[in-house]
């Protein structure tokens, strides 16, 4: 058993895996910024230590700052949660250097699979199925991209070839746009990730974005743990997410989830980690890229299949083996997960402040996971989730009610959230039938309103 | 004594705001001695989380296991109008010499001079001097040799 | 010296206003000193229940599902002090008349004799007629007829 | 589907049935006294009626109150809770009566059930053990207690026989004893149920209390849905409940299961209801009482078998059949329920006041049935229950982990509660091995202290 862990995170993840660590017997060191020290995770953690201002570079991005803490406060092993520096490879080999266990995969998957375009390559390779894109290893110019666009035929989906979370990404439908949106996804990329290479893929339209759990140990067993959900984004961010996928068939489950073992097998993949796909309305599928992390929306994969993948993750880094084969897992009932973002539900512009109010929803098959407290000032720095409502039941009828019945009792004053949304969400028609892609939300959109200064609320220090 | 027992004493403590305990037994002697938290709350705060805090903010005292504001972290004294509080820069351990044997660099009522090193933070095995950002006087040594010390912390 | 101990110890002191204790016996010794908290800690305390009542209490508004206080109740309205609340003594329905064709037993600005019949609360098939306690004159009618009307509802 | 249900109750039992209603699509009403008007499930219900001033005999236990209220507002289903009115035989006649759905048994299942010596004679009868006790319909007289006890020899549990809840109850252990505290027991029961008549039975030492969850329709389908240990217990009063029970063999697991549904077909017992059976350090057991209606401890059983008592209670009384036979009822994992009262956990005073801090734990396997929140004021006229802590892992010791951790992040300030007694029932080596019986808790009894006066704190109207 690890003698003391640091939770090299902040917020509702950080909480989730001190708790993990609780249950296991392991104790928890917090990191924290200045602007964080009322933060839950700090007063959760067995210690906590304050590891420099409150910009993200400074703190929660800091690798020396935190191998520092690491080596001062005598910790063992080092879990990054998801965010900050859990796909940072050159985190994970600090942490492996300072003789310290990191909890996850081997820096060099972590980079494998953070070079989309080098990822493609290899997936083609093995035979899991990617989408038609940009040959070699990316783009750079626009006449390259111009003559990769021939081929593909529109529409097309810009990606920087670095990134993640919807940033440089751009869809195009004929040249005009081409040559107007990617120099600025360039320019996007440039700015985010510090590269200017840029990979072309061709679009899907009412494409599902589907991902499989994976999970790993040291000694090549790995199997997969079934599907989310998660086509409900706004701006390829994630809103909601569900397991199981309401539209797959037991034979397309199958089929995807040994590609996405394939995927994952081929590289050596250990620990947690996730395969995305899309999936098109003709039931075909395509490898998007391999998150190297825990997910936000893990907790759906929980609870229909009763493990728990944080402390698993815990194990597998201790050189456990893994204590489930692929025939042990079973399914039960359906799980939905509504992230809940302190921003504006309107303007989806962020919502910092002080939680005047906090009331959370409880009972049987509901779970919340929350940074908020009464009296909690929601700091102005950081991804503005702020908790996971995840409502489990036997059918999805029955979560899809759970799950509003659940946000209806929930109280969170002080601050706007997107609770409305997820209400609006819930009672769609569509949804309910389980008929949606990632371009459901857009019909959610409101009409864009001039906005004159775009109002951040009082910055705390 | 455990660190989780000293936690158990911390807890008494704020619960039933003691400044200070002694305890001596068969194991051994503490010493507890906490300062004025109310004055502490470092980053003067603006009004709205101020007037806030007249009423606890919520998971401040708990039964066991949430930890209050400050707890085990080093609190920053009072500190008069001529007064400067040197904080520390990074995290890391705290050392008053150069090396085990030597001499500290500085005493406590030593005057210093400006660009004169106090004291060293070790992180990732780097030797860090802080040194004077001003002449003056060493009032108080707030951390001891060997300590670790977090981002902020007043030396 | 356990945790229990000092506990108990340390509820004495609170209870008896202790600001410092100390005890020296057979199996060691303690000292306690505790700080200015105390006008704030023990169980009824009326200065800060106040002042947090003007925090709204918590499941006031919300969203949606949690209803806001005395929604979908009748508010009673401010009286004068020559003014008398008639109040419902159980839930039922609500008539100002002995039938439906009959004329009501009073209207606004009637006079009425102390035990004259104001209305009628159907509960359970039974008739209650609520009779006026004092002589006077109906300033206000709230309800209307037929109306369900619960406990202590103003009528 | 039921137009509207009033729930007949307050606290965590009423927002429990308020909650399952909403999933159904039902729409409540719930009644409250005037000390209530703050209380959670007011706020909750889509309808609130007050029914009466603070004292239970004028509101909670008010018959002639509440079917006005159904009547006058229209609803056409009554769900009793426990507690209250939940084992009232005339209620549930005076629902039928206003032709409105009792959720529950028929009354005269409640009467049969309530009368306790004859329950026994016709478990007897039909060949489910019972313990020796008194014969014929209970004992009256002093000198006809000191015959039965001649004959059943010591010790001897002297009990009400329209009683619950432990008044009325003595262990006696020598005839100087019964001579003394016979009296007194009976004069309890005349005080709490209007009833002279006791009965005595064999008491046994280290006996657990062991009870059958049983689910049965209008249709003479009846199963059960395995056990619960309840033995762990103050003064009779349940404080932590586990299932599974963690000495049952699976052997004796069916042999009991099959003497409780014997014991509730025999009398055509339908809806839900539990089958409370000692046993014995031998593996002997024996019926003690069934009771007819929900219990507080439900929730373990709905964490272990995934399914929703109080949604299939509600299903059951508008007559549908039940959806699972006794072989589709499967058991994963262990769960724990923590009764959380207000009350100071050395003296066990009630703690009646206003919440200052609350903050309910939360993450997996982690489920709260709270009736508090951040500034509502406890009355002091009800009972302490102000909220359960439910925990589900994949076995014992990971769920006594978890509610330990749990509990350690349980913020409930301005009110004493009885958190640390159960941090201390889960660190005990013997509770932790599952070697307790019904007189577990004896010794965590503080020593005797004398109090000069009992504090009871400000007494809201």
């Amino acid at each position: 058993m690890f003698k003391k862990l640091l939770v090299a995170n902040r917020g509702t993840i950080a909480i989730r895996i001190i708790r993990a660590c609780r249950e296991l017997g392991i104790p928890t060191i917090a990191i924290y910024s200045t602007a964080d020290k009322d933060a839950l995770h700090v007063k959760m953690a067995d210690e906590s230590v304050c590891i420099g201002p409150a910009a993200a570079e400074d703190s929660y991005l800091n690798i020396p700052a935190i191998i520092s803490t690491v080596l001062t406060y005598g910790a063992d092993a080092v879990h990054p949660g998801y965010g900050f520096l859990s796909e940072n490879g050159d985190f994970a080999e600090a942490c492996r250097r300072s003789g310290v266990n990191f909890v996850g995969p081997a820096a060099r998957h972590i980079r494998l699979m953070g070079d989309k375009p080098r990822a493609r390559r290899i997936m083609a390779r093995h035979g899991v199925p990617v989408l038609p894109g940009s040959e070699g290893k990316g783009v750079v110019e626009l006449r390259d991209a111009q003559a990769s666009a021939r081929k593909l035929g529109y529409p097309i989906l810009i990606k920087a070839a670095a990134g993640g979370g919807g940033k440089g990404m751009r869809i195009v439908r004929n040249d005009t746009e081409l040559a107007r949106f990617f120099p600025l996804a360039r320019a996007e990329s440039e700015a985010a990730f510090g590269s200017r290479t840029m990979y072309l893929e061709k679009y899907l339209e009412r494409a599902r974005h589907v991902e499989f759990q994976i999970l790993a140990d040291n000694y090549r067993n790995l199997i997969h743990l079934g599907e989310r959900d998660c086509s409900i984004q706004r701006r390829h961010q994630k809103v909601l997410e569900e397991a199981p996928c309401p539209v797959l068939t037991p034979k397309l489950r199958e089929r995807m989830g040994k590609a996405a073992v394939r995927a994952a097998k081929v590289v050596g993949y250990s620990n947690v980690g996730t395969i995305e796909f899309l999936l098109a309305p003709d039931g075909e599928f395509y490898f998007i890229e391999m998150n190297t992390r825990i997910q936000v929306e893990h907790g759906v994969t929980e609870m229909v299949t009763g493990i728990d993948l944080v402390k698993e993750s815990i194990r597998l880094a201790m050189g456990e083996k893994l204590r489930f084969t692929q025939r042990q897992v079973t399914y039960s009932g359906a799980a939905i997960e509504c992230r809940v973002y302190a921003e504006d539900p309107d303007t989806h512009l962020p919502s910092p402040g002080v939680v005047t109010n906090h009331h959370q929803p409880g009972g049987l098959g509901v779970r919340v996971e929350t940074a908020l407290y009464d009296g909690y000032q929601v700091p102005v720095h950081y991804d503005p989730l702020v908790a996971k409502l995840i409502v489990h039941a036997e059918n999805r009828a029955l979560a899809v009610a759970r799950a509003k019945a659940a946000l209806r009792e929930y109280v969170i004053d002080g601050i706007r959230t997107n609770i409305p949304l997820h209400l609006r969400i819930l009672a769609d028609a569509d949804f309910q039938r389980g008929d949606y892609g990632t371009d459901f939300l857009r019909r959610f959109e409101p009409a864009p309103v001039p906005v004159e200064a775009p109002r951040v609320a009082g910055r705390a220090s | 004594m455990e660190a989780r027992d000293l936690k158990a004493l911390l807890v008494l403590m704020q619960e039933y705001g003691l400044v200070e305990l002694e305890i001596e037994d068969k194991k051994g002697k503490v010493r507890l001695v906490r300062g004025h938290r109310d004055q502490a709350t470092p980053a003067a705060e603006p009004a709205k989380v101020a007037s806030r805090a007249a009423v606890p903010a919520a998971p401040k005292r708990t039964s066991a296991g949430i930890k209050a504001d400050g707890e085990g972290r080093g609190e920053a004294p009072a500190l008069e109008a001529n007064q400067r509080l040197v904080t520390s820069p990074m995290v890391g351990t705290f050392y008053r010499a150069s090396a085990p044997n030597a001499a500290p660099f500085v005493e406590e009522g030593d005057s210093v001079r400006k660009g004169q090193p106090l004291c060293i933070i070790e992180a990732m095995k780097m030797m860090n001097e802080i040194e004077a950002e001003i002449p003056g006087r060493v009032v108080r040594i707030l951390c001891d040799n060997g300590q670790p010390v977090e981002y902020g912390q007043p030396l």
